[in-house]
């Protein structure tokens, strides 16, 4: 059988190059080479498999060239037509770890090729790629490189070659969001009982399903000055321009719109209704200002109550329980907002 | 206590209309749950679980409801909406949403079985109601 | 309370002229159950057959399985209620015919379920695909109502289970396992610095298909009571739930109970197991209410440190699970939940019906929503004619190549919420 | 998604019909509405009845976000 061909890619440090002085250094294709942490997964492939290009970029220049380096990288992976990518591991490196996870996620997503990548759990990137591609745990400094390496290239000679991938805790990726099932060592009754056994003494213990967040958050202070106030509207009532132009769904959205204000001072049945499969939609239909208050905040802004009123506002569509997918766009509705200075938000539910 | 039965299946319609206040929904499972969401949504109350029965919803074409009507408050305000009700409509309503729908069942024997299964779970929900 | 457990361990059934147990072979004539079975009118005819592990064999469509057992000393005598009088059993001496199971089968509804495959990748998910299966296939009268015909074939199965546990009385038994329980201020004496564990499980109690009994009452009538975990052993609670087939409780199961007996493993060393609280799984939204206000008020009293709440079947059972869980350490009282999933055939959707945050320990069965390809196997018990229409079947379900594709939630006791097997899900 | 708002560094109110799931969900300021299909209105009323009620709603909205919370607070009349 021919050798699996793997394109790893590495930044600046691992490269040897050097370290947060060189992190501006754009991407370099070094083909036929095999870099630093790729000597050791050579070693570790065996004759299974082989390192056909390295790939090394600085920290700093993919942090902040996404766009271009993405795109310049995705163009040599495409043409050297690997069978698998691995990124890292980048173990605590932050820039690195989110560098990692969106190079593997976009060739994974982009080329249809195999990626990997791996790094500590607490890597920033992690939380963002681990549903995109598969990570590999690893512990959070350099210092557990041989276990990485260990870890990835058994887990990567086993995804090349196709064979069924088992469940997080088995094969030591992080978890991706999708329930895998396997069979444990012991059966459930008895782990329910060492788990029991735990928890009467106080020890820790992993629960086998988590249950959907119920963290608090603290409360941020109240506005001071109302009337120089630039209040934001949000709502999980479904409220879209006529049409639906985002296609949010009905129930458990997985997409949040964003529309504009600009010269709207009272929703009416002809622009505005609601997407919200979770209630009867005719009376937000016939007047929207029912779920999202927009005529009411526009005589307050005239008034002077208030500083003003957003121009844009956010819908998407919630039961309420739901948090899955509500958390993901509730930060980034919460970026965006902070980004054009408002200084409060009026989130209505139905 | 006055309620009422909501359900699609002729069975149930037949075996309570004597003596019960049921309204009938020409219609699918998911129509039964969607008028009774909307109903809870108004200040109805559950009187019994929506996902009742272990087959799951997406397998018998029936579903009866126990909704008891709320109180017009005599201000003209809006009954409040039982919270409990709607976490468990909405969570029936996701919860069928999420299986994949099969091919409409049609074979006679079948959908007796189903009426049979549906209308004797509605009975012990009755009974509880009733005592 | 004592009882003493005689495992008698079978090693093959075969069919023959004399019904007897000698040698650790299970001898059936047919003929000398046929009568047991059909004194009942209802039901018009009964065969027999015989499917051991590693076989060719499908048995299809599954309504229970039971292991014959045989109370030799004590009070009482098995499946209280229905075959023995209702005086109070777990005590004394049991029985029990190892390695084998009496697996009841036929059409009582055209959606039922149940698939246990003696081979294959099937065979894995079920636990009975490891006993040696004494089947028995009913057929009813004409024009026999659901009701009445699930109730003739439960009631059947116990018949012919205690009938075959008869031929057991008098062997000496391979191994014997002695499980005892303490009473409340006998226990704090004995174990005063171990914590106080109980086990609290819930059962299916929602109507026709859906039901379970304690000694023979229906318990969706029952308000939440307490049992000496050894009640179970002697077959005080049986099954008359027969839809669900991957996480049903079967009455083998209940009486081989794995909450129990692994609580009883800990039992004096690291724990003192006080005791088992049964409570019910209603349609009704207030029953709902009180039985999981009882658990809890019942929790408290027992002054328990922790308990494993175990629950069968899916939707409406989440919301009894989830109340229970949330009032019982409302008390104070460490909780352990084993329950399975339906994330969905992707594994994407939200596994319960319901959460809450006081549910941070969770064993899972696996997800039932899990495809899995069965191969044609050579022989069929019973009929595949409902395959098709069974829960997690879809109408592709029964493939040209003559294999089927399905859930496994169709295969009996694959996702088991008493934690019986080893299959789990992340 | 009111947690990750508020996280986001914005003092967030949640008007809102059903209070029990609000505060389950995380919210600190919440407002109680009027009903599920019309959280904001009321169809039985006139246009301008129906705006006064709005208006009203949304002004204890405001007056939430002007007060200082420790926790989760429902604003009730």
């Amino acid at each position: 059988m021919a050798k699996i061909k793997v394109v790893h890619y590495i930044n600046q440090f691992f490269a040897g190059i050097g370290g947060e002085e060189k992190a501006d250094i754009p991407a370099e294709l070094h083909k036929g080479e095999v870099i630093g942490p790729g000597m050791a997964f050579n070693t570790g492939f065996k004759d299974e498999a082989e390192i056909i290009a390295t790939i090394v970029c600085g920290d700093s220049y993919f942090n902040e060239n996404i766009e271009a380096v993405k795109a310049e990288i995705l163009g040599w992976v495409k043409d050297l037509a690997p069978d698998l990518f691995i990124a890292g591991p980048a173990f605590n490196a932050g820039r690195y770890g989110v560098a990692c996870g969106t190079i593997a996620a976009a060739v994974q997503e982009e080329l249809g090729i195999k990626s990997m990548t791996g790094m500590y759990v607490e890597n920033p990137g992690a939380d963002m790629y681990k549903d995109k591609t598969y990570i590999l745990q690893t512990k959070d400094s350099a210092a557990g490189m041989r276990d990485a390496v260990k870890k990835m290239t058994a887990f990567a000679l086993k995804y090349a070659k196709g064979e069924k991938i088992g469940a997080s805790c088995q094969d030591g990726y992080m978890n991706q969001g999708v329930r895998v099932n396997f069979f444990e060592k012991e059966r459930g009754s008895k782990r329910a009982v060492d788990m029991l056994l735990k928890k009467l003494a106080d020890e820790p213990f992993t629960t086998e399903y988590p249950m959907p967040d119920f963290d608090r958050v603290e409360p941020n202070p109240a506005v001071k000055d109302m009337a120089h106030a630039k209040i934001a509207l949000v709502t999980s009532g479904g409220i879209v321009v006529k049409g639906n132009p985002d296609h949010i769904e009905s129930s458990s959205a997985s997409r949040f719109g964003e529309y504009s204000l600009e010269g709207v001072y009272d929703l009416d049945e002809n622009t505005f209704e609601t997407a919200h499969g979770g209630y009867d939609p005719v009376y937000a239909n016939q007047d929207a200002d029912r779920v999202l208050p927009v005529d009411v905040l526009r005589d307050l802004e005239k008034e002077g109550v208030i500083g003003k009123l957003h121009e844009k506002y956010y819908a998407t569509v919630g039961n309420g329980t739901s948090v899955a997918n509500a958390k993901g766009f509730g930060a980034e509705i919460g970026k965006r907002l902070v980004a054009d200075g408002v200084d409060a938000v009026i989130l209505t539910s139905t | 206590m006055k309620y009422i039965i909501l359900t699609n299946n002729p069975l149930a319609e037949d075996e309570f209309k004597e003596t019960h206040d049921v309204e009938f929904v020409d219609g699918k499972l998911i129509d039964v749950l969607i008028k009774a969401r909307d109903m809870v949504n108004c200040g109805a109350v559950l009187l019994n679980h929506p996902l009742y029965g272990s087959v799951k919803p997406n397998e018998t074409p029936y579903r009866s409801l126990l909704i008891k009507c709320p109180a017009e408050p005599a201000d003209g305000s809006f009954p409040a909406a039982d919270p409990e009700s709607v976490r468990l409509i909405g969570n029936a309503v996701n919860a069928f949403r999420k299986f994949i729908v099969k091919k409409e069942i049609t074979n006679p024997s079948l959908l007796e079985d189903f009426q049979v299964v549906d209308l004797s779970l509605l009975k012990s929900a009755v009974a509880a109601a009733d005592r | 309370m004592r009882l003493e457990i005689g495992k008698i361990n079978i090693t093959d059934i075969r069919f023959a002229e004399e019904s007897k147990v000698e040698g650790g072979v299970l001898y059936v004539n047919a003929e000398d159950f046929k009568p047991v079975v059909l004194e009942d009118e209802k039901i018009k005819d009964v065969y027999f057959d015989i499917a051991k592990p590693g076989e060719s064999v499908r048995i299809t469509p599954v309504k229970d399985v039971i292991e014959p057992r045989v109370k030799v000393e004590g009070k009482g005598g098995v499946f209280p209620g229905w075959i023995s009088k209702v005086d109070t059993v777990g005590s004394g001496k049991t029985l029990a015919l190892k390695g084998m199971a009496l697996v009841t089968a036929g059409k009582i509804v055209g959606f039922q379920e149940g698939v246990i495959d003696m081979t294959g990748p099937g065979a894995d998910y079920t636990p009975f695909s490891k006993t040696l299966n004494l089947v028995m296939v009913c057929e009813p009268v004409e024009g026999l109502k659901q009701h009445d015909y699930e109730a003739a074939v439960r009631k059947a199965g116990f018949r012919v289970a205690a009938k075959i546990g008869e031929l057991a009385r008098g062997i000496e038994p391979d191994e014997t396992c002695v499980y005892e329980t303490c009473g409340i201020k006998e226990g704090i004496e004995k174990y005063p610095d171990l914590p106080r564990v109980g086990y609290v499980s819930m059962l299916q109690t929602q109507g026709l298909l859906h039901d379970t009994y304690v000694y023979g009452v229906d318990a969706k009538q029952i308000i939440p009571t307490i049992m000496s975990p050894t009640e179970a052993m002697d077959g005080a609670i049986v099954s008359g739930n027969c839809v669900s087939a991957c996480d049903k409780n079967p009455t083998y199961i209940h009486q081989n109970n794995p909450v129990i007996e692994d609580l009883f493993a800990q039992h004096g060393k690291t724990i003192n197991f006080v005791c088992q609280i049964i409570t019910n799984e209603n349609v009704y939204l207030a029953d709902k209410e009180r039985s999981s206000n009882m658990t809890a008020k019942l929790c408290r009293m027992l002054d328990l440190d922790g308990i494993i709440l175990t629950q069968e079947g899916f939707g409406n059972p989440d919301t009894d699970l989830i109340m229970n869980c949330k009032k019982i350490e409302a008390e104070g009282v460490k909780t352990v939940i084993v329950t399975d999933e339906y994330a969905g055939r992707d594994g994407k959707s939200q596994s319960l019906a319901d959460a809450d945050v006081a549910a941070d320990a969770v064993v899972t069965g696996g997800n039932a929503n899990e495809v899995i390809i069965l191969p044609k196997l050579d022989k069929v018990i019973g009929t595949l004619d409902y395959i098709n229409k069974i829960a997690g079947a879809s109408d592709k379900t029964l493939r040209e190549d003559g294999t089927l594709e399905v859930e496994i939630q169709v295969i009996t006791a694959a996702t088991n919420e008493m934690g019986f097997g080893t299959l789990s899900a992340r | 998604m009111v947690k990750e708002l508020e996280r986001a560094g914005l003092p967030v109110v949640h008007v809102c019909t059903v209070t029990p799931i609000s505060l389950t969900v995380g919210a600190n300021r919440i407002v109680p509405a009027i009903a599920i299909p019309h959280p904001l209105g009321n169809p039985a009323l006139d246009k301008d009845e129906e705006k006064a009620l709005r208006r009203k709603l949304v002004l204890k909205a405001l007056k939430a976000l002007q007060t200082e919370v420790d926790g989760q607070k429902v604003f009730e009349d």
